[in-house]
């Protein structure tokens, strides 16, 4: 067994490493740089039960550190996703995670039944938590109970594990997880963008058309990892983390704070082999470390896992 | 096939205000065929400003394997940009998007080629391939005053060259629309590039002429994953139809898409 | 009047710049740099009845275009405060908000009662938000209706107009300003910081001593801007903004946002003049737009003020 | 007084692994007096990385209006000032702190310079200083390994030097304290820099030796505004006494602080 590769509900991963939902589109795009395979997955954009035109443009905006996106959930809709998308992408060797959106629990429950039923979509990625949609969307991801009821409702539909995206723009991250847990969730995936907005200095009006936007990149990597280790503690669910990360290092902050895997967003803009250039640096550092595998490090930030690891490095 | 190169500094320098040109070396810049392409730059390695920034190819050297591009520093990225001195190195990735067709045209016709601001330097790669075609063009270059003129000689080189600025203290006073309209010039085909106003009042002005667009749009990834930059198709009531000016584009047909 | 002087109540300020709380301790350190009278007012470090050491070292960690700390509050205590920081800064032609903080209500209400009659004390800002301390602090900033009653009993022991300092690890920002109005505060500052953690890459443990801190600087301003944003539209409370503030432009953007004065934190710690020269380089700006005065702009993101200075410029 | 210049750049090269000498020239030399103080430099006008770098002043020469630092490149900071070449400018705050005491000391009488890693920059300047006031002085310098050694010969050129390394690659194997042992070397007052196991260790092996110790600590102001580099005082069972690195110290006197 390799020192990258891990296991999670419904997913063997080569390595913990894949691009987070929205920020690789479906794939196609980031084929043209390398072979999709060497991923541990691809966690795909956000499908909807209907086409989705998205909001005006301009879409984003550049802030310290960061970047906001209101995308909106642009997408050609579940029965292109699967005829087309998922079709294509089967000539990967490669896990896919589905992120599903909607507008009410139904549209989440018929996306999740057809979807999961796609042979290489081995997960579920309920997003509860864009805060790009004027119905739907975040709603689902600040009331601990909705959230409950909605990964309850989709449970029962889902012929694979059903993984819940969290918003971090609540109080108490931990009660979201918890009653994630209570739903039957088979893990988390964390966390999705912050709320935040640009300005225009001259006119003083928004510069993204949705007027505000979520905020990605390195300058929430701190939030992100606060949550990631206060969830880790409180629930047994896995996690598969996400929120700034560029490079090894940031994956091995968020294993250490006790996620089981990592997501790469925004990064992949900055660089568009960032993907595979963790992977292939995550490996080296291990091996320099002398760390047998990178569940050694899982969750050392608050326990003791990797303490011997470390010493005997 | 898209690469990513750190490109050395060959020159930079400032050539109106706020305008810098800056030539590139690597072998990169063999990928680079079609005028109206555009190149994707990382301006530092730490995370502010985090973005890559758009900027078209001007001009392509293949025989010294360089490229030029021409930039208006307006924000921190292109501020951080043209601090960086010959020798240094810029992360590149590209060639990206659809340039202007220079086969739509064939020797002896006549092209139009329409610059605002900093939409004029995509301009001149394509007047030097038009015009090594035997095609006849004409250029309208439209700034904002004097000072921020540029690249007017070559132009001139190559072809007949109007300028016009608003406040009047170079060229002509007004838009280019106004000195297109003026002088009456008659061409098979127009080729524009700059802010979406002049855009809009180009592709109304001459309805009856073929036309290729090149559009602007704030950018995400760059290479059509992201849906940062997408603008509506014409006539499509859906608004499901759409296309990314970083893949689809950056030049469409006129017509092809709103502006 | 000038273009820059603001009316809030308590506070005649000259110009609507001022440090944050926190982070120019009682003055006297920056004395050194600059007349302090030059500033619009002074945000103390918060004081608390009893003084305190606060955490363990290290407090601080740097984070992309921000940082974060965990000072816990050290603080000479109220007796001290009063007779010695108030006192050494009545010298100065500036009025001082007293962050007053505290573990219990009535903690907050003995260091308000007092510090209030100080006469150089114009205000006071409640902290209910400091994500640093065990007891108290945030927990007084996530709840409404217990931020509503903290808010009614400091105002019957209140010398001087009350400001409430809002949290921004919140689901609802909104629903906390609205609280605090309703128990009769005279404004609201925003915002305290986000909750955040880094870990050192080695060892994967925290770098801060108390584990998490409170991110501030640059990397937090989209996420205030939009809060001072939806909080502006919805109380008539006057907001005194900050997060992330470092030149003037940054001002100009939470005044568009529908602030009526700013204050600046970590930039002081970047660059110890930062106060003056936004003050000087946000008249020159007003003028050279021919904006008369500052609150021309007030909101106009989301109104149409300022459009016809704008215009006009 | 403190001020803040945007000091030239008059040499910039590494002198051992990882290891750069920064020379600056400004009129802000002119207030640096005291070895031992630091000086806080902002690599990057732009916002990442954001806070200043506490550094320490390893030598001033005040006919030419100059001073020298020597760091380590260990995170994103240093990484960022050490591509900065000779003619830019880097933006100094300072000069910071309190030194160590040079006339603690007269003339004739000993001193032993204690310095591990990065710790050595300031005793250059202070031993400088002590010999000029005739007092001897002797160095014992550790180093990770023998090419992260560095200005081992101009510490001899102002006195007795040994070099310990952790390795044995250089000088002794072993650390600092295991030199001043086995030479048992006598001092009526030491002075030591270094990362905090080295400063703790040297405090417990000389308690009857008056010394100076400077600390490290993370910072955020280096003004003494932020609280952020308090360190506990000695026998201050309160815990509320306590003093600031940057504004109290860097240097106290051994028994003074919690090391
Ligand atoms: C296809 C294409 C080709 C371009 N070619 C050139 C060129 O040859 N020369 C030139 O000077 N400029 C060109 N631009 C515009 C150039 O990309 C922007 O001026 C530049 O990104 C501004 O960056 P900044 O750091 O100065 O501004 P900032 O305000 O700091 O930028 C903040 C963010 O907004 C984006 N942004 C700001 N203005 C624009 C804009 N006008 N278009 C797209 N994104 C913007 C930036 O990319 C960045 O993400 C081109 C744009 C596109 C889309
Ligand atoms: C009074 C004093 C004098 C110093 N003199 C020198 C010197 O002469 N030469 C030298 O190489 N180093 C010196 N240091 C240590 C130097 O400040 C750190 O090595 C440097 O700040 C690390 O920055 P970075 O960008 O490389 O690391 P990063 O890891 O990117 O730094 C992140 C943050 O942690 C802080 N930090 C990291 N390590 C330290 C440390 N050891 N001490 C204090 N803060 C730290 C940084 O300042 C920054 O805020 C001194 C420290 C102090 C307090
Ligand atoms: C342009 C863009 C589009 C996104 N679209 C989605 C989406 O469709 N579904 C989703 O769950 N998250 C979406 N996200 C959030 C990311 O998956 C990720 O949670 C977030 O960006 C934090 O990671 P990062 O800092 O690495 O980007 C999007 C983010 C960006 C920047
Ligand atoms: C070192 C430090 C100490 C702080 N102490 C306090 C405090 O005592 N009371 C308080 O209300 N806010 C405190 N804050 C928060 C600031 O006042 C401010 O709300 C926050 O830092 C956001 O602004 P900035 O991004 O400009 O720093 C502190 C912030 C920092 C960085
Ligand atoms: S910029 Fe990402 S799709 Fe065009
Ligand atoms: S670093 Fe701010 S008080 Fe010392």
């Amino acid at each position: 067994m390799s020192r990258l590769s891990v296991e999670l509900p419904g997913l063997t991963l080569k390595n913990p490493i894949m691009p987070a939902s929205g920020c690789f589109g479906f794939g196609k795009e980031y084929s043209r740089f390398y072979d999709l395979s060497e991923l541990g997955a691809i966690m795909i954009k956000a499908t909807t039960k209907e086409p989705r035109f998205g909001n005006a443009t301009p879409r984003v905006a550049e802030t310290a550190s960061g970047m906001l996106n209101a995308i909106g959930l642009q997408n050609p809709g579940l029965a292109h996703v699967m005829e087309n998308e998922l079709k294509w992408l089967e000539q990967f060797d490669v896990p896919l995670i589905a992120n599903v959106a909607g507008s009410t629990v139904e549209d989440y429950i018929e996306v999740s039944e057809v979807i999961s039923t796609a042979p290489n979509v081995k997960a579920l990625e309920l997003n509860i938590s864009c805060p790009n949609v004027k119905h739907g969307g975040i709603a689902f991801g600040t009331d601990p109970a909705v959230a409950r009821e909605l990964t309850k409702r989709v449970k029962q539909v889902s012929s694979v594990p059903v993984y819940v995206k969290l918003s971090p723009n609540v109080s108490s991250i931990v009660e979201m997880a918890k009653a994630c847990e209570e739903g039957g969730a088979d893990g988390l995936t964390m966390i999705n963008t912050l709320v935040g907005m640009r300005l225009d200095h001259k006119t003083g009006k928004p510069v993204i058309a949705n007027r505000t936007g979520g905020l990605s990149g390195p300058a929430i990597k701190p939030v992100a990892l606060r949550m990631v280790y206060e969830v880790s503690q409180v629930t047994s669910l896995p996690i598969i983390a996400m929120g700034g990360i560029q490079d090894e290092y940031d994956v091995i902050d968020f294993i250490s704070a006790g996620a089981s895997a990592a997501a790469v967003g925004t990064a992949n803009f900055v660089d568009p082999l960032v993907c595979p250039s963790i992977i292939e640096k995550l490996d080296q550092l291990l091996q320099s470390w002398g760390i047998d595998h990178i569940h050694d490090l899982k969750g050392r930030s608050w326990n003791n896992a990797g303490e011997a690891a470390y010493h005997r490095a | 096939m898209i690469q990513q190169e750190n490109m050395t500094i060959i020159s930079h320098r400032s050539i109106a205000k706020d305008i810098y040109e800056l030539i590139l070396q690597g072998s990169l810049t063999k990928q680079m065929t079609s005028p109206g392409q555009f190149v994707h730059i990382r301006v530092t390695s730490g995370s502010d400003p985090l973005l890559r920034r758009p900027i078209s190819i001007c001009s392509i050297d293949q025989e010294n394997g360089q490229f030029t591009m021409l930039y208006r520093v307006s924000g921190s990225g292109t501020r951080v940009l043209s601090e960086q001195a010959a020798g240094a190195t810029v992360n590149v990735l590209g060639p990206l998007g659809n340039g202007f067709p220079v086969e739509y045209l064939t020797s002896g016709q006549k092209a139009l080629l329409i610059g605002g601001g900093i939409g004029v330097p995509p301009l001149y790669e394509l007047s030097k391939r038009l015009t090594e075609r035997g095609i006849e063009v004409t250029h309208v270059l439209g700034f904002q005053q004097k000072d921020a003129v540029f690249y007017q000689d070559r132009f001139e080189e190559l072809g007949k060259t109007h300028i016009a600025t608003a406040d009047g203290s170079h060229g002509t006073k007004g838009f280019v629309t106004d000195v297109i309209e003026k002088l009456s010039i008659e061409a098979d085909a127009y080729f524009t590039c700059g802010p979406s106003p002049m855009l809009k009042a180009v592709e109304q002005s001459m309805p009856e002429v073929d036309g290729f667009i090149s559009m602007e749009q704030r950018m995400g990834c760059g290479v059509g994953a992201c849906l940062a930059c997408v603008c509506q198709v014409q006539g499509d009531e859906t608004g499901l139809a759409y296309k990314k000016v970083c893949t689809d584009g950056p030049v469409f047909q006129s017509g092809e898409v709103v502006v």
